[in-house]
């Protein structure tokens, strides 16, 4: 039911505070909400950043968006689930992501927090091209985020989701 | 005759020159990492495509390994590592 | 300099999209906001609740709270914290807690925030009283919160607070 | 003479019947164990505070061990273990 709200990838901004209350809203058996608000920074990496455009993989964003939720939701017990992603051109300072999750208790909520946000950053298809003085540029991938989602899979699921990465290191 | 079409993201799209393509598979083209041998044989700027770069694959939207088989109709998409978030 | 506005025990209920808008307020070197809120849940441990009472001790809540803020700052790279605990009398789905914590990467804001709820829970002076149809009674203490806060512990420190059941068992 | 200030917070205010005291120091009692001991020796209602009892002490507004040294002046806190958050 709540499936079609759960996810939204969009060029506007968004209201935190509405977006943490609606995760509660109507009922009173949510102990917890855990939630995360990504922003852009104005440095990175050494370089000045004076705006990020986020381009998108459109059909599969939203797709692997709501697998993620799936999946945190198998693992925790969870009674409410919010993702919003921005694409398009963003200034220092604006939210890129939020992620909202409320559980009865704190443990389940955090963790699904931080594992959607571990997830979504190495398996979401976004990427960000930064501008910078010395011209714009395509952020890299950083071996952090492979390492913090690789430490939420389970010895049983380990190659299931199978990247090309994984597939060549097997060879 | 198996076409697929094919979509190019980030860096991949800019160093290609181009977002996508409807492509025919040649015989013997029938996984992801054929397809991929068969673009980055194309040669200059599709060696980005090529072996040792770090391209990721999805198939039908879903992230794809290189031994998945294609067939009429896919969406084949490469790009770099994702850096949303 | 912000130390005096990053703890409050008040009885006012407060503003989640201002006080997380505060964390990152004139600045753009601020990665990541996690937050945690904790709600009046209407059932506990099989009854229902129709109200609660948190019962606190002046000052040493305050102190407690400030020394666990400290203590995350010295073990993660922050840029800003803010824990907002409620005092008084509260009815379901109302805020109790808010821990917010902004840092340039989000893996020391998720720790962080989640270091602080669980050292809040087990060592910040607050005690709560629900009103259930069989009458009032005083909340237990749940050994899982002793758990969650003792995984923090660092062999260097353990045993540097001692409590008094630590000291009794060290007998 | 050792004058300290007692408070009692919770369940243990409540079984008390107050929320503190001024309490001149028996000789002997120099600990926060021995305080605690000296006062569940009250008997009754004080055996809240007896040996066994799920009872947390800080001192001056700082969570305290059993073995903590008490002082001309000190604030000694009882109560049960806390549930905030």
């Amino acid at each position: 039911m709540q499936a079609s709200t759960e996810v939204s990838v969009q060029e506007a901004d968004f209201d935190l505070g509405a977006e943490l209350a609606q995760l509660s809203a109507g009922r009173a058996d949510v102990g917890g909400i855990a939630s995360f608000v990504g922003l852009v920074r104005d440095v990175n990496d050494g370089s000045g950043v004076h705006a990020m455009t986020l381009e998108h993989y459109p059909g599969m964003t939203e797709r692997s968006l709501a697998e993620i939720v799936e999946q945190a939701k198998s693992r925790w017990a969870l009674l409410g689930v919010r993702v919003i992603h921005r694409i398009g051109r963003l200034m220092p300072s604006e939210r890129i992501v939020f992620v909202g999750v409320a559980s009865r208790h704190r443990g389940d909520a955090f963790a699904a927090c931080e594992f959607i946000m571990d997830y979504l950053k190495t398996q979401a298809p976004f990427w960000k091209r930064e501008e910078t003085p010395e011209g714009a540029r395509w952020v890299d991938a950083r071996e952090t985020d492979d390492s913090a989602a690789a430490r939420w899979e389970r010895p049983a699921e380990q190659g299931a989701d199978g990247t090309w990465d994984e597939v060549e290191q097997r060879r | 005759m198996t076409k697929v079409n094919v979509l190019y993201f980030a860096s991949l799209r800019e160093a290609l020159g181009r977002s996508g393509e409807a492509l025919e598979l040649p015989a013997g083209v029938a996984t992801v990492a054929a397809l991929r041998a068969h673009l980055a044989a194309r040669g200059e700027a599709w060696q980005a495509l090529g072996e040792g770069r770090n391209v990721r694959a999805a198939l039908n939207q879903r992230m794809a390994g290189a031994d998945a088989v294609l067939e009429a109709g896919d969406e084949v998409a490469f790009f770099p590592p994702v850096t949303g978030g």
